[in-house]
Order: structure tokens, then C-alpha cells, then sequence
């Protein structure tokens, strides 16, 4: 069976002035097709840039290691990145900021325009007639919003809009990189609900990248935390968050509020390391309740724990 | 993709219509009705076109648009008939009677006679004296125009002058037609709104061409006048049918309209390209002009009021060198104070170029050395500046500093008149260029008379030299062999003083293209910039 | 999508405003310098006739009267288009503007319909390739473009046709525009020659007009280069082309509808910035071609002393200058979605 | 503390631009050779004094030579020494250049501070004052002052500063306007700081930099319109050893004698192409996101 997304020892950075800052360190990681993933993690873990890596959008200054194949096509190998006839055929995303990511001077019928004849050599009236489909699946009226300009709509059309174009091209992998932190709690649960039922009426693959698990579960059989470049745990979500088993999963999971849940929301001290901070040992020892000696002198690296979940940390290994 | 086919296809079917109209339409038109046009490149913009108050840079038009009752001929110094057939005088020279040409006509058609004589000289005179504008002196010495019948008019004088000479002069001496009085819907001649009737364009001349179209910063257009008395006489079935005097205020830009075949009579093409020109089949007719470049000093202000120190001055002047390097050798050295061929022209009144010399006139001056002398010239001229140049860097060597002030025309003036108020505010040294209105000494040595404030810019106030001046003049009229004799002696001591030196006189190469026949005869050095167009013969 | 009439008339409004306050400024000038304001209102006169015309000027200015009557009735002069007669031509100021104005316009639109295209076709260009040798050079040609001295430039255009023997001086042979019966109505020759089917004089006027035209239009070009590589670098950088990018769609979609678009309206402004100095290098080029236009009358103000021909050209420019930037305002918002008209 | 880290930015800035951009060390060679002509010119000019003006004694020998080994840049039509007129003309445009940048920059970072910094009627009545002299271009503002104040140095100069000044009041101002608005200014004249301290201090240091960088390009640009004025004979006399002069003597030999136009304009174009390349790298390196490599990678 061909992979979504499999990926070997993948490591991305960014280029600054005269040093290389590592954004996605050494990640492997494989996502059955069909199936929900979610990266979660604060920000600046490394998750958009790998969601990024995936939908083919790293910018010109990344730079890569290691190997990422979607759905079987190698995209990266070494430094060399190939995405030809992978963007909006084989993957498709949908972005974090819906209010920048629309062109502001195309109407949204034009926007649709453009993606369907560039992917699927549509003309203008074919176009139209798809959009509205697309339009309606979002549960948008059409008439309300092909003819208008990104700017006229409020930030939930913005994003549905956006999901119906990210739709429209066909592509059976969807990225989608936060899709909801730009919006309203009650549009954020609108959202999650409306990409399950897309998700299941036609049969996608759903990278869904959030720094909220909670969200994530109601959406995603497996999922992976990301810490400072590094996947610290992966596995199925339920079970995550029923018992998780990294110091930085708990930390995670704890600092979500509950409903009818009197504990306190325990926190954390301390920052994730700055990107391009490098350490010799374990990148979360310093805020680690549980650390050990060897926490600081070595990294550890991601072992089974049963249940088909990895952790990394020297608790376990 | 359709779109841009379509496209294609329009742009290739207004390319292919412009060709066809090119072979189909212009290109037999040209065959057909083929009009004989001549552009000449005239250096100033046009002050204006009044006939009777004009005096300045609206000459080749004025001079083309308009006839004198008589012209001057410098091959015999003499007069002969343009409007005026013949004229006599009276024994003490105060009583003239002219006899008109028959059958002349105005462009609009009316009739010139006596009438029209009677108001151009009367309206010349009278806005001379009621505005102090125009060059309507020449006629101070009318008292009387007096019409006899439709073509003899009788003038009558109050002192005796050469009326001749005086109804030849290049300004105020045009001969307009009564109708205008009408059209520009004024009542008096001297009412100012005729004047602004003229400068919109108008024109009521009888000249051989008449304006079409007049814009005097770029172009005026003179179309030929079918009517014209003289086409029988002059019988040049190839005069051009429109004439444009085309304003290009650049030199090079008047060389560049040749090479363009744009232009076909340039009248100030840069002297270092004439040669060239010259080597590329155009013709180079060099006319020298009765037009001087004089350097006068303002007498009354430390240091030019002491003689030996302008002597010093006249010889640091380098003569050959500005002739050769200033004027690129488009130019006489000038002598005394009047143009080569002018009536009073002195070869024998020349300054040399001696450095030691002029030391020692400096020292004797006592002006100690590091001395600053300012001197205004008008800087639109090329060679004023050459020669401003030139001069500067010669006194430098005899130790005078020279603070060099280029001025417009109308600056340099307002610098020079001021001797007479503030002598200290007006420049040391100053160049005035100077054509005359009439054939007299009179018009270059009255640069120095002291009632002359308006061009006497040396401040020169010498009661003998006024008075050989004044009595030389009215002495024209009737001798003026003695006449000549007095002007030559006044001419002698101001030069011998050092007052004022006649730096060069101009010679003007105009250059002709050789579609364009030019004959010497249309030049004439008196009507400066004026070109005899009915002479002028277009070739195919 | 019809243009609010609020927006227009506020901004026509402040750019009236603006003028007013150049004419008082120019007003200013005259009666501040040293020397009689009459006097160099009235050019200076010479000869006997001088008193006469200076009495003439001060009533036109109205000298005897408060500073601000004064300017109150300069004002009224300038907006009524009376300005008097130039000193130097003898006619209405504003004619011999208008006439003169025409051809610099003419000038200035060739070299603009070149210099702005091109000048921005290259940035994107550049823009695309940035960082490549091709980038480089273009900067490096977007740069010299826009710090070569015009006038040396259109001396070197010259000198480069004369030996093929073609000059191109004047605006129209004027032989050939006799001959053919060419009139003028707009006073853009080029657009009378069309109207007329005038292809002769079309052809010789477009030949002599794309030398300076050219000349002109090296700092447009430089210009747009420079700042359309700028706009274009950051509108390939939003985040909306990113997103495009990842719905796969093409290069030159992208290029052409996303990132070009959103660098038009930054385009927009900086020419309309760029055309009011363009202005000054069309008159200066004009010049060097022997052309009519603005430039010589510049010219010739100076050597006839004529203050009102001055003024008139002051006011003109400046006029110019604000209507192209209120026009390049309008036009730029209307081709901006988000401005709310 | 912030103004500190500004100059700091700038300076690093250039040490950034002199390791890692070609431009800046062309623009700097440039410049800098400039400013050696401006300072040596004069020894070594072969004949300094026909640099000055003077017309040689051997004149009529000399008169439009063509670019020789004896005269690498020909004589004009008087027979000077091209080389040496241009030599002499760096001093000149440096000065001119400097001045009117200077001037213009002082008076600008005041009126757009002043303008950004006190609201209501002094902003209007600065703003509309920076609009009204924007509208004039220096030529036509060197024409109106050549018919008022005569041709010369001063008219040049005020022409230039009055054209000038109102676009460093435009950026300045909104630089300013965006300093003012920040926390710790409206904290420091809350807390009672004097205007003069806070404009000083937190304001004016603040929008130094940027306007700095543009002013060193703006060097170039000021050197291409004086030059322009004086080719059209509205500035200096027609005897200084400027670049734009020499050029407008040399156009009437234009097909004559070429060179004596040639140089002079040439040297215009290199001095303006150093500044400009100067700031354009200064501002390439201010700028992180054009730091970046890039490619077309869709």
C-alpha cells in the first residue's frame, strides 16, 4: 500500500544571515492514506513548516535533509525539492489566515477560475458551475460570494471559501495548517465539523496541524507531538489523551481547560528553545518536572511503547 | 489566445492601409499639387509685427510683409524705387515730392496711394513721440505730410535731411494699408489696440507675401501674394508659393534642420559646423553685415575713467585671436566704430594687440594690479562669451581681474543705462551689438551722444563731439561730403580716447540648402535677416 | 464600479487648494525679491514706453492696494486664465502655454507608453530572477537608467543617428505637413495626423518624436525596474501566492494575476510620481532636439526676463504635477478592491 | 536605549553591505573617487588654471582638439584643457550636492516631526506647506528665482533646497507619525517629559536612519537636477568649472567637437550611480526580507 506521506529522517531549515536555523529536525513519519494525522505542538515547533514541506510551499530560503514522499512521489531528497505535479493534484491546503491567503484583488469566482483551469483546464463557465459545488459544500450560498472580493466577506466565509477551493482541485490529501486559530470559538467548531464531513464524504487524507489536541481528537485517529523540531510522541490520539506519555504531552494536555474539571490548569515554566538554539541534551530538560542526569547530556531518541506509540525521552527508553 | 489574433489582425490591416494610403493617397497628391515651400531657420523669436512700432527681432517677417517707398543699395550707397517711383526736393532740401507707383494693392485688396503714405508716416512718427516706441525718429524731421493727389505726396521738412535715406531705413518706415484702422475697430492710428491687432497675426502689407499663420515662438507661415506689383518685373515663375520662418532659437538645432532637409535657409548655423556643411553640398553665403559689436566703457567710474587704463584694456584686447577662436573666422576685426562698407568707415582707426604696450598704459593709469572690472555682456550670443572668456583671461595676464556677468538682452540694457543714474552700479565694461535703422554715421556714433541716455552707455558727455554730431546731421541733407568730413572727425576722438572700440563686425553665413536658390542680391546688409524671398528660386 | 463622488471631489478639492497655494507662493516671489515687483512684472521694459508699461503693471497687480487684496486679485488673474501678455511673444500667456504644452505632453506620453511597460516588464523579470546574474543585471541597468543625466543621454541618442544620416529635430517636417495639408486640433500631431489619415505626417512625426521619446523614457524604465522589482519581490512573498501555489495554480497565473496584480497599484503611484519629473527631462530634452514645448518657453523666460511667462509656467507645472498624482490617486484606487470608494 | 540600537543597525548595516554586496563596494569606490577628485582636483588637474577658466595663450593652436594622449579628454572651443575643467568640476558638485542635502534634510526632519508630532492645525498647515513646494519641481522653481534673485550660486542652491526639502518632510513625517504613536513616547509625554526632550531624544533619533539611507541616494539625484539646471544655463555663470556648464558649452559643438560634452556628462552618471548604488545597498541590507535568497520555486 503507497503512503500519503512517509518521511525519512527529514530535517528542514531556514537560511538567515550567515547560519542555517533548523525548523524540523530529523523527523520520520508515515500517514496512512484515509486516514486524519494531526501535528500538534506549540508554535514555533516545527509543525506548519513540516504541513509546509508537505503541500509544497517551503519557501525559497528552506533548506532540506533527508527524504519526504507523498503519495509515493519523492518530493524532497537531500536539497533537492520536486513538486511537480504534486501541488493541488496530489495535496492540497488550506491556509492558517484565510483574510491573507485570498488574493484581495480577485473576486472569489476568479479565484476558482484560476485553480480549476490551472489544475483541471476548466473554462470560465465549467469553472463557475464547479465552484458553486464546492461553494455549497462548504455550506456557502453561492450567489452570496462568487461574485464578491475576499475583503466583503467575514473571516468564517473567508475560510470556508478557502476550504472550497482547496476542495476544488481534487486532491485527496489536505493540509490544513490551523485552519481554525484565526477564528471565533463557535466558527471554530462549525469548521472542525464541517472537514469531518468533507473528510468522510470524499474519502480524504486530513493533515490537520493545531496547537490544540482537544480539537485535534475530535477529528483525528493518530496524532504526533511536536517539541522544538522533534516528534516527542506519536500515536492515536484517544490513547494520547488519555495517558500521555511524554513530560511535554502531559504539559500539553494539562494546560487545556475542561469543562466540569475543577483542577487547577497546571503550567510550566520556561520557553521552548529559541529556533536555532541548539542543545546538547534533551531540548525540554530545563522545564522538565521529571528530568534526569542523563536528560542533559544526551538526546534520546523516539522508542515503542506499545500500541504502536513512540515517545522520545529517556523515561522510557 | 483567439484575442490575440484578432489583434494581430487589426494592427496588420492598419499597417496595410497606411501603406496603401502611402502609395495610393499621399504619394500622387504629392505629384499632383506640389507647393513650393521654403523653411528658414531665424535665430530670435518674434517681438512683434506693427509695422510702424517694431523694432526689434520682428524684422524677416515686417521686412517680407511690408514694402518701403524706397530700399538702400550698398553697391552704390544710393536708394532705389520700391513704392516710391521717383522724388525730387527742393533747393534748401526741406520740400519733398514723391511720386507713387500705380496699381499697387494692399493684401486685402484696397488700393495704396497717397492716403496710405500720409497715415504710416504720421502713425510711425506720432507713437514715437506721444510712447517713445518704434523707431518713428527717422521721421522727426517731417513736419507736413501733405497729399498732393492718389499717387503724389508732398513732405515738408523742418531742417534739411536725406529724406531718401531716412524713408530706406529697416524700421517704422512701412508703408501700411488705412483699411486696418478699420478692422482692428479703432479710430485713431495711435490707439493701442491696433498695435495688438497686428501682434494677433494680421497683417496689412503689400509685400510680396503675406502671413497665414503667425505663433511668434515657433513658426510664422508666408504665403505668396498672387497680386503683388513686382512678380512681372523680378519674373521668377519658381518663387516659392509658402515661406516659413521657422523660429530656432539654437544654433545647432538650425544645422540639424539641414541635415534634416527640414530646413532650407539657416541664417545662424554654429560657425564650427559651416565647413562641415559647406563640405556636404550646401551653399555658404557670407554676408558681411552692418552689424558691429562694440565695447564700451563706462567713463564715469574708477578704474574705465582714467584713459590710460582703458587703452590698457583696448590692448590686452586680442583682435586676431578673437576673430579666430571667438568667431571661428566668421568676422572682421572692427576699426573705429563703424562697419566695414558703412558710410563712414575708418580702416585706419586700429588698436593692435601688445601686451608690454598695455602694461605700460597700465602703470601710467596708476591702477595698482589685481584690480576687479565687471563686464556685462548678453549671454544667449556663443561668441560674446568666447570673447568674454578670451578677454578675461588676457587681462588676467596684465593683472586686471574680470568678474564676468552674462545678462539677457533686456538685463544688459537696463546695466548699461544705468551709467547715467549710478555710474558706480553700471558695469566697467559692456557690449552693445548694433545694427543701424538707417544708412547714416549718425546711428553708430550717436552711441556716444550725451543726450542719447537710452544707448549711451558709456556715460560719454563731450559737448564738441555732440555738436560735430548734430551739426553733421543736419548737414546730410545738404552736403554730405562735409557731412562725412565731420563724422570722421568726431569718430577720431573718441576712438583716439579709448571711449568706445568696435570689437568686430559681424559676418553672417547663410547657409542654403541645394533644393533653395539664393541669390546674393536677396541679402542685403542693411535689412539684416531680411531674405527677398521673390527672388529666391525652389528647385524639384 | 462606479467612483464615489465624495472621494473625487475631496481630492480634487485639496489639489485646488494646493494650487492656490503655489500662485500665492509665486505671488510671493515676485514681491519679496529684491527689485520693483512692477517692474518685473511688466518684464523689465525698455525705452520710452518703459514708465508707461511698469504704470500698467503695478495697476494689474494692484501694488497700492493690501498685501492680501493683492494676492486675492493675483488669484483671480491666474484662475480667470488672464495672466496678461507674455513680455516676450506679445500674446495671452496661457495661448502660448497651451500651444507649447501640448507637444511637451505628446513627448512625455510616447515616452511614458514606452518607458512604464517596459521599465516594469523588466522588474518583474527581475523579480523573478532575483538573485540570478539576469537580476543583477537588470538592477544594474534599472539603476544607470535612472541616474544617467538626460540631457547627456539625449545628446548621445543624437549623436548616435547623425552618421546614419537621420536627424530627428523639430516635431514635423514641416515641408511635408504643408504639402499634405496637415492642420492641427489637439495639437498632439501624432493623434491629428491619425484623425486626419495623415500617415505621411503620422510616420515623420512618430520618427523624429521616438529619439527623445526614448531619451525620456530611460528614467521611467529605470524607475519602474527598480520599484516593480521591489513590489513584485514582496507580492510573490504573500501569503495569498503561497496559497495559490499550493491549489497548483500555474507559474504564470500566479505570476501574471496574483503577484503582478497586487504590484500594480504600488506601479501606479510611483509613475504618477515619476511623470511630474519626467516632466523637467522632457523639457531639457526638448531642448536638446530643438523641439517646441514647455522647455524652450523656459528658455526663452529667462532671456526676455518675462515673469509672467514664469508664473504661467510655474502654475502650469505645478497644476500638472497635481493633476497626474490626483489622476494616478483615482486610477489607483479604482483598481484596488479594498479602497472602500 | 532604542536610539543607541539604531546607529548600531546602521552601522553594522555597512559593515554587512561592505563584505557581502558587490553594489556597495562598487558605489563606495565610486564615491569615494569622487571625493578624492574633489580634494586633490586641483594638483592634479594638468592645467588647474584653465580648469578655473582660463583661455590658454596658445589658444588658436588649441582649439578643439580631439581626446589625445596630450589631452585625454580633448579641448574645447577655447582651447582648454577638457580634463582639467572636469577635474576642477568634482569640488563643485560635491559642494553643491552636499548643501542642498544637508539644508533639505534639516528642514525637513523638522517640519515632518513637528507635523507628526503635534496634531490639528500645525499638522495641516506643515503638511499643506511640504504639498505646495512638492508641486514645484526645482526647475521651474530655479526659473521663477533666476528672474528674481539672478543667475549665481545662491539661486541654484535655494532652488534645489526649496524643490528638496518637502520629500524628507514627507517620509520623515511618516516615520515620525509612527514613533509617536508608539507605547514609550506616549508614556515619556504622559509621564511629563518636555516636548523638546521627546522629540530630540526618542523621535528625531528614531527616524534618522531610514531618512539617512535615502539621503545618500538623494546625493545622486540632487547632482542630476542641478546639473540639469545648469545645462540649461538657469544656475551657475557660464564660466564655473561645473559639469552641467561645460556640458552646455560643449552642445553647441555637439557635432564638432562631441567630447567636450562626453566627459563632463559621464562623470554626472558615475558620481550619481555611486551614491545611488551607496544607498540602495545600505537599504537592501536594512531590509530582512530582501536579505533573503529567493527563487521561483511554484
Amino acid at each position: 500500500m503507497v503512503l500519503a506521506v512517509a518521511s525519512r529522517n527529514l530535517s528542514i531549515g531556514y537560511e538567515e544571515l550567515d547560519s542555517v536555523v533548523w525548523a524540523v529536525k530529523n523527523v520520520s513519519l508515515e500517514i496512512e492514506r484515509g486516514s486524519a494525522f494531526c501535528l500538534a505542538g506549540e508554535s514555533g515547533c516545527g509543525k506548519s513548516t513540516l504541513g509546509s514541506a508537505i503541500a509544497g510551499i517551503l519557501p525559497p530560503h528552506a533548506v532540506t535533509k533527508g527524504v519526504l514522499l507523498v503519495n509515493g512521489k519523492s518530493v524532497i531528497n537531500g536539497e533537492v525539492r520536486d513538486y511537480e505535479g504534486v501541488r493541488g493534484r496530489r495535496v492540497t491546503y488550506i491556509p492558517q489566515n484565510p483574510g491573507s491567503s485570498l488574493s484581495p484583488y480577485l473576486k472569489i469566482g476568479g479565484q476558482f477560475y484560476h485553480v480549476l483551469k490551472s489544475v483541471h483546464g476548466l473554462e470560465k463557465r465549467e469553472a463557475f458551475a464547479k465552484a458553486r459545488d464546492y461553494l455549497r459544500k462548504v455550506e456557502l450560498n453561492p450567489d452570496d460570494v462568487l461574485e464578491r472580493y475576499p475583503h466583503e466577506l467575514s473571516g468564517g466565509m473567508q475560510q470556508r471559501a478557502a476550504i472550497a477551493l482547496a476542495l476544488s482541485t481534487g486532491a485527496e490529501l489536505l493540509v490544513a495548517d490551523e485552519p481554525t486559530s484565526a477564528l471565533d470559538a463557535h466558527l471554530r467548531l462549525q469548521i472542525v465539523e464541517l472537514l469531518r464531513k468533507l473528510r468522510e464524504e470524499n474519502g480524504l487524507t486530513l493533515i490537520f496541524i493545531s496547537h490544540d489536541l482537544l480539537l485535534a481528537s475530535a477529528l483525528c485517529e493518530k496524532s504526533a507531538v511536536m517539541y522544538a523540531g522533534r516528534i516527542v510522541e506519536i500515536g492515536d490520539t484517544r490513547r494520547i489523551m488519555e495517558a500521555p506519555a511524554h513530560p511535554y504531552t502531559r504539559m500539553l494536555i494539562g494546560a487545556i481547560p475542561r469543562l466540569g474539571d475543577k483542577r487547577p490548569l497546571r503550567s510550566y515554566p520556561g520557553e521552548p528553545p529559541r529556533p536555532g538554539e541548539e542543545k546538547v541534551g534533551c531540548p525540554f530538560y530545563d522545564r522538565c518536572p521529571s528530568s534526569i542526569a542523563k536528560c542533559t547530556r544526551e538526546k534520546p531518541s523516539l522508542v515503542p511503547v506499545g500500541d504502536g506509540r513512540y515517545v522520545e525521552c529517556w523515561l522510557y527508553a | 489566445m483567439r484575442r490575440g489574433v484578432l489583434l494581430a489582425g487589426i494592427v496588420a490591416a492598419v499597417v496595410a492601409a497606411a501603406v496603401l494610403a502611402y502609395f495610393f493617397v499621399y504619394l500622387p497628391s504629392q505629384q499632383r499639387g506640389k507647393i513650393k515651400v521654403v523653411v528658414y531657420a531665424y535665430l530670435d523669436r518674434i517681438t512683434g509685427i506693427d509695422p510702424s512700432i517694431e523694432d526689434d527681432t520682428g524684422i524677416p517677417v515686417i521686412g517680407v510683409v511690408y514694402e518701403t517707398l524706397v530700399r538702400y543699395d550698398p553697391a552704390t550707397g544710393d536708394v532705389v524705387p520700391v513704392l516710391a517711383e521717383s522724388w525730387e526736393h527742393s533747393e534748401d532740401g526741406t520740400l519733398w515730392t514723391l511720386r507713387l507707383r500705380r496699381g499697387v494693392v494692399f493684401h486685402d485688396g484696397t488700393p495704396f496711394n497717397s492716403t496710405a503714405v500720409k497715415l504710416s508716416i504720421e502713425r510711425a512718427k506720432g507713437i514715437y513721440e506721444k510712447f517713445g516706441r518704434g523707431s518713428g525718429y527717422i521721421w522727426s524731421s517731417v513736419e507736413e505730410v501733405e497729399i498732393v493727389d492718389e499717387y503724389t505726396v508732398n513732405i515738408r521738412l523742418s531742417y534739411p535731411t536725406r529724406l531718401d535715406l531716412m524713408a530706406a531705413a529697416i524700421y517704422s518706415a512701412y508703408i501700411f494699408s488705412p483699411s486696418a484702422l478699420a478692422k482692428a475697430g479703432v479710430d485713431s492710428p495711435l490707439d493701442p489696440e491696433l498695435e495688438s491687432w497686428f501682434n494677433q497675426g494680421n497683417d496689412a502689407g503689400s509685400g510680396p507675401y503675406y502671413i497665414e499663420y503667425y505663433s511668434p515662438e515657433s513658426e510664422v507661415r508666408l504665403r505668396k501674394f498672387e497680386k503683388w506689383w513686382g512678380w512681372s518685373l523680378v519674373n521668377n515663375p519658381d518663387a516659392p508659393d509658402v515661406v516659413v520662418i521657422k523660429i530656432m532659437t539654437d544654433p545647432l538645432s538650425q544645422y540639424n534642420g539641414l541635415l534634416a532637409e527640414e530646413v532650407h535657409i539657416a541664417s545662424s548655423v554654429p560657425r564650427a559646423n559651416v565647413g562641415d556643411l559647406a563640405s556636404r553640398g550646401f551653399k555658404v553665403l557670407n554676408v558681411t553685415l552692418f552689424h558691429n559689436y562694440l565695447l564700451l566703457f563706462n567713463i564715469r567710474r574708477y578704474p574705465t575713467n582714467i584713459t590710460s587704463f582703458r587703452l590698457a584694456v583696448i590692448h590686452a584686447i586680442p583682435w586676431e585671436e578673437l576673430v579666430q577662436v571667438a568667431l571661428r573666422g566668421f568676422g572682421r576685426v572692427g576699426k573705429g566704430l563703424i562697419p566695414h562698407g558703412f558710410p563712414g568707415y575708418d580702416e585706419r582707426l586700429a588698436y593692435k594687440y601688445d601686451l608690454t604696450l598695455a602694461r605700460e598704459y597700465l602703470q601710467e593709469s596708476g591702477v595698482p594690479k589685481g584690480t576687479t572690472i565687471e563686464f556685462v555682456y548678453q549671454g544667449e550670443y556663443e561668441e560674446n562669451e568666447a570673447f568674454a572668456q578670451l578677454l578675461k583671461s588676457r587681462l588676467a595676464e596684465i593683472g586686471i581681474t574680470v568678474e564676468l556677468k552674462p545678462l539677457p538682452w533686456i538685463a544688459v540694457k537696463d546695466a548699461g543705462k544705468a551709467v547715467w543714474e549710478d555710474a558706480d552700479r553700471a558695469p566697467h565694461l559692456i557690449i552693445s551689438d548694433w545694427w543701424p535703422t538707417i544708412p547714416s554715421p549718425y546711428e553708430f556714433l550717436a552711441l556716444l551722444h550725451s543726450t542719447n541716455t537710452e544707448w549711451n552707455w558709456a556715460g560719454y558727455n563731450n559737448a564738441e563731439f555732440d555738436e560735430l554730431l548734430d551739426k553733421a546731421y543736419e548737414l546730410e541733407g545738404e552736403d554730405y561730403e562735409l557731412a562725412l568730413q565731420l563724422y570722421a572727425r568726431a569718430q577720431k576722438m573718441v576712438f583716439d580716447e579709448g571711449v568706445a572700440v568696435n570689437l568686430w563686425d559681424e559676418v553672417r553665413p547663410f547657409v542654403v540648402s541645394s533644393r533653395v536658390d539664393l541669390p546674393e542680391d536677396a541679402l542685403n546688409p542693411l535689412y539684416i535677416y531680411v531674405i527677398r524671398f521673390e527672388l529666391v528660386k525652389v528647385r524639384d | 464600479m462606479p467612483l464615489s463622488l465624495s472621494y473625487l471631489v475631496k481630492r480634487v478639492a485639496w489639489s485646488i487648494t494646493v494650487i492656490v497655494g503655489v500662485v500665492v507662493l509665486s505671488y510671493l516671489i515676485i514681491i519679496l525679491s529684491p527689485g520693483d515687483p512692477a517692474v518685473k512684472w511688466a518684464g523689465h521694459p525698455r525705452g520710452p514706453g518703459a514708465a508707461k508699461a511698469v504704470e500698467q503693471a503695478r495697476k494689474e497687480l494692484g501694488l497700492d492696494q493690501p498685501l492680501h487684496t493683492q494676492i486675492l486679485n493675483f488669484l483671480r488673474m491666474v484662475f480667470t486664465g488672464d495672466l496678461g501678455l507674455s513680455i516676450a511673444y506679445r500674446q495671452p500667456v496661457y495661448d502660448v502655454l497651451w500651444r507649447n504644452l501640448a507637444a511637451t505632453l505628446e513627448l512625455l506620453l510616447v515616452a511614458y507608453a514606452i518607458g512604464v511597460p517596459l521599465g516594469s516588464f523588466l522588474g518583474v523579470f527581475a523579480a523573478l530572477r532575483r538573485g540570478k546574474r539576469v537580476d543583477g543585471v537588470l538592477q544594474a541597468i534599472g539603476t544607470v537608467f535612472a541616474n544617467t543625466p538626460t540631457f547627456w543621454l539625449g545628446l548621445a541618442i543624437f549623436m548616435a543617428l547623425l552618421p546614419s544620416g537621420f536627424t530627428a529635430y523639430g516635431r514635423v517636417n514641416v515641408s511635408l505637413a504643408l504639402s499634405t495639408g496637415f492642420y492641427t486640433i489637439t495639437g498632439l500631431y501624432l493623434l491629428d495626423a491619425l484623425l486626419q489619415l495623415n500617415f505621411p505626417v503620422f510616420v515623420d512625426a512618430l520618427v523624429r518624436l521616438l529619439p527623445p521619446a526614448l531619451a525620456v523614457a530611460a528614467y521611467p524604465v529605470g524607475v519602474c525596474l527598480r520599484i516593480g522589482r521591489t513590489l513584485m519581490a514582496d507580492a510573490l512573498l504573500e501569503e495569498y501566492v503561497r496559497a495559490a501555489a499550493a491549489w497548483g495554480v500555474k507559474r504564470r497565473t500566479i505570476v501574471w494575476r496574483y503577484a503582478f496584480r497586487a504590484a500594480l497599484p504600488g506601479l501606479v503611484q510611483v509613475s504618477g510620481l515619476a511623470f511630474a519629473y519626467s516632466l523637467v527631462d522632457a523639457m531639457v530634452v526638448e531642448y536638446v532636439f530643438g523641439r517646441e514645448g514647455l522647455g524652450r518657453l523656459l528658455y526663452d523666460a529667462v532671456s526676455v526676463n518675462d515673469f509672467r511667462l514664469a508664473i504661467g509656467l510655474l502654475v502650469i507645472v505645478a497644476a500638472f504635477y497635481l493633476i497626474v498624482n490626483t489622476l494616478a490617486d483615482i486610477a489607483q484606487a479604482l483598481i484596488d478592491p479594498r479602497v472602500r470608494l | 536605549m532604542s536610539e543607541v540600537k539604531e546607529v548600531l543597525e546602521l552601522s553594522h548595516a555597512v559593515r554587512r553591505a561592505w563584505i557581502r554586496s558587490t553594489r556597495f563596494k562598487v558605489g563606495a569606490a565610486l564615491s569615494s573617487f569622487v571625493l578624492l577628485l574633489a580634494i586633490l582636483g586641483p594638483l592634479v588637474a594638468p592645467y588647474p588654471s584653465e580648469g578655473m577658466g582660463a583661455v590658454p595663450p596658445t589658444a588658436a593652436e588649441r582649439t578643439g582638439r580631439p581626446p589625445s594622449f596630450e589631452f585625454p579628454m580633448g579641448t574645447d572651443n577655447l582651447g582648454r584643457d577638457v580634463l582639467s575643467r572636469v577635474l576642477m568640476g568634482a569640488r563643485l558638485a560635491l559642494i553643491q550636492i552636499t548643501t542642498v542635502v544637508a539644508a533639505s534634510l534639516a528642514i525637513g526632519l523638522v517640519v515632518g516631526v513637528l507635523a507628526a508630532y503635534y496634531r490639528g492645525p500645525i499638522e495641516v498647515a506643515l503638511n499643506y506647506l511640504t504639498e505646495v513646494f512638492l508641486a514645484l519641481p526645482a526647475i521651474v522653481m530655479a526659473l521663477a528665482l533666476r528672474l528674481a534673485l539672478g543667475q549665481g550660486f545662491h539661486t541654484l542652491l535655494f532652488s534645489l533646497i526649496l524643490s528638496w526639502w518637502p520629500w524628507y518632510a514627507r517620509a520623515s513625517f511618516v516615520y515620525a507619525r509612527s514613533v509617536v504613536e508608539m507605547d514609550y513616547v506616549l508614556l515619556a509625554r504622559l509621564a511629563g517629559v518636555p516636548d523638546r526632550v521627546v522629540l530630540l531624544r526618542h523621535v528625531l533619533w528614531n527616524i534618522l536612519q531610514p531618512v539617512l539611507v535615502q539621503a545618500i541616494t538623494d546625493l545622486g539625484s540632487v547632482l542630476l537636477e542641478a546639473s540639469a539646471i545648469n545645462f540649461l544655463g538657469l544656475g551657475l555663470k557660464p564660466d564655473e568649472p561645473d559639469w552641467g556648464i561645460i556640458a552646455q558649452n560643449g552642445f553647441k559643438y555637439i557635432t564638432s567637437m562631441p567630447w567636450i560634452s562626453l566627459f563632463p556628462g559621464l562623470f554626472i552618471l558615475l558620481t550619481a550611480l555611486g551614491f545611488s548604488l551607496l544607498g540602495d545597498a545600505l537599504r537592501e541590507e536594512l531590509d530582512p526580507r530582501l536579505r533573503r535568497r529567493w527563487k521561483l520555486w511554484f
